[in-house]
């Protein structure tokens, strides 16, 4: 039951929740995870952000980690949204929910969709700074992040 | 003919490019863009940009077929 | 921003991921876990769930643990909830929400302190099976996911 | 008078064991009980159980004052 979803509109948490939770009485662990637009890029207010990506292939990169996902823990669903175009600070940008039996696989789970989304989705960023355009560069962190689940990272 | 995609920051650098070129791999179509486009086939030679044919990350070895589609791709920013 | 409350009446997410976002705008991240009443324990299906705590010491001890976990990491705010009572096959039993700027430290932290809730807090779970009341038995592998966090487990 | 608490599944087995007592150690109020509440004091020797006085997980022979509040706590299991 996994759920792909790349779209201009905003998400809502309640529903997304209320949809996992519902989905079988097997269901004792729910974790969501969401990211918002912080208000800070490199010490320097920003005024919006905008997200362009690869329609087509971003969901078939998002489909192969929630794959992955699905064989390494027992999962009962998942749920993955991810906004692009024009956001402000504090929107929501990104919703990663999982529904387990046991809490280790949900949370597990979750972490590992958010790092490889981050160096594998064909998302790009870009801020406005005091009028000014520019794409944002990645993060090492983000791919010492994902490194300490042990795949090749091709 | 193949048609070409640009992405992120590779995209600024593109914007006189050509969508679509004939050439037989990725290396290549950076090779064709040296001539008229030099800054952008400096971008495209970074280390960390990647490049897909038909939605697939590929070597840019990779030999191409009339009709494909060939985006390249700086590190992404998702999330 | 720490909170945690000890309730026999349910809890609603979306109220509670809501405040958490909202705090500041410096939150990136956040990061919910619920857990549910599964319908079943031990292979058997169970009727119902009845939860009974040490009122005033729970408390101490959850502090506790949201206090370690705002040593450990850099957190914007800590949320948890425990229902206490009657509580029946799908019913949420416990919340835990944590925001921060980096998803990394709510995510850990998220985890830790469920980890150490388990194994700490004094909650006792008894279920009703078949007209039958039976206390819970502790996990071997609660224990076991706390002991990760490096801790001395006194 | 110290006034003792039975949580879990001890509370089973203390339907009808006394709730205050006079004692100076937790470890003597378990050895009261086990002339009168055998079941319950073979339980309380478990050594899963802690102990708590005043609401602080303390050892056995923590030294008890007049008015403590002494509980017994088997292994927890919320969550």
């Amino acid at each position: 039951m996994d759920s792909i979803r790349i779209q201009t509109h905003d998400f809502n948490l309640a529903e997304e929740y209320q949809f996992l939770r519902e989905l079988s009485p097997a269901v004792g662990a729910v974790v969501t995870f969401t990211g918002l637009v912080r208000d800070f890029e490199l010490d320097s207010s920003i005024d919006s952000l905008s997200l362009q990506h690869y329609p087509g292939m971003t969901e078939i990169l998002l489909q192969e980690i929630v794959d992955q996902a699905n064989l390494r823990w027992n999962l009962i669903a998942t749920t993955v949204i991810h906004r692009v175009g024009e956001l402000l600070p504090r929107d929501q940008i990104v919703f990663v929910g999982v529904a387990s039996q046991h809490r280790a696989d949900a949370f597990q789970a979750a972490q590992f969709l958010m790092d490889f989304l981050k160096i594998k989705a064909t998302f790009w960023k870009q801020v406005s700074q005091d009028g000014e355009h520019r794409w944002v560069e990645n993060k090492e962190s983000d791919t010492d992040a994902a490194t300490r689940w042990d795949i090749k990272n091709d | 003919m193949i048609s070409i995609l640009f992405f992120g920051r590779l995209g600024d650098f593109a914007k006189n490019a050509p969508r679509t070129v004939k050439a037989s791999t990725p290396a290549q179509i950076r090779e064709l863009l040296t001539i008229k486009h030099p800054a952008l086939a400096k971008e495209l030679s970074q280390p960390q940009v990647l490049v897909s044919v038909n939605q697939m990350i590929v070597g840019w070895e990779q030999p191409l077929m009339d009709g494909s589609e060939v985006a390249f791709l700086p590190p992404v920013t998702g999330g």
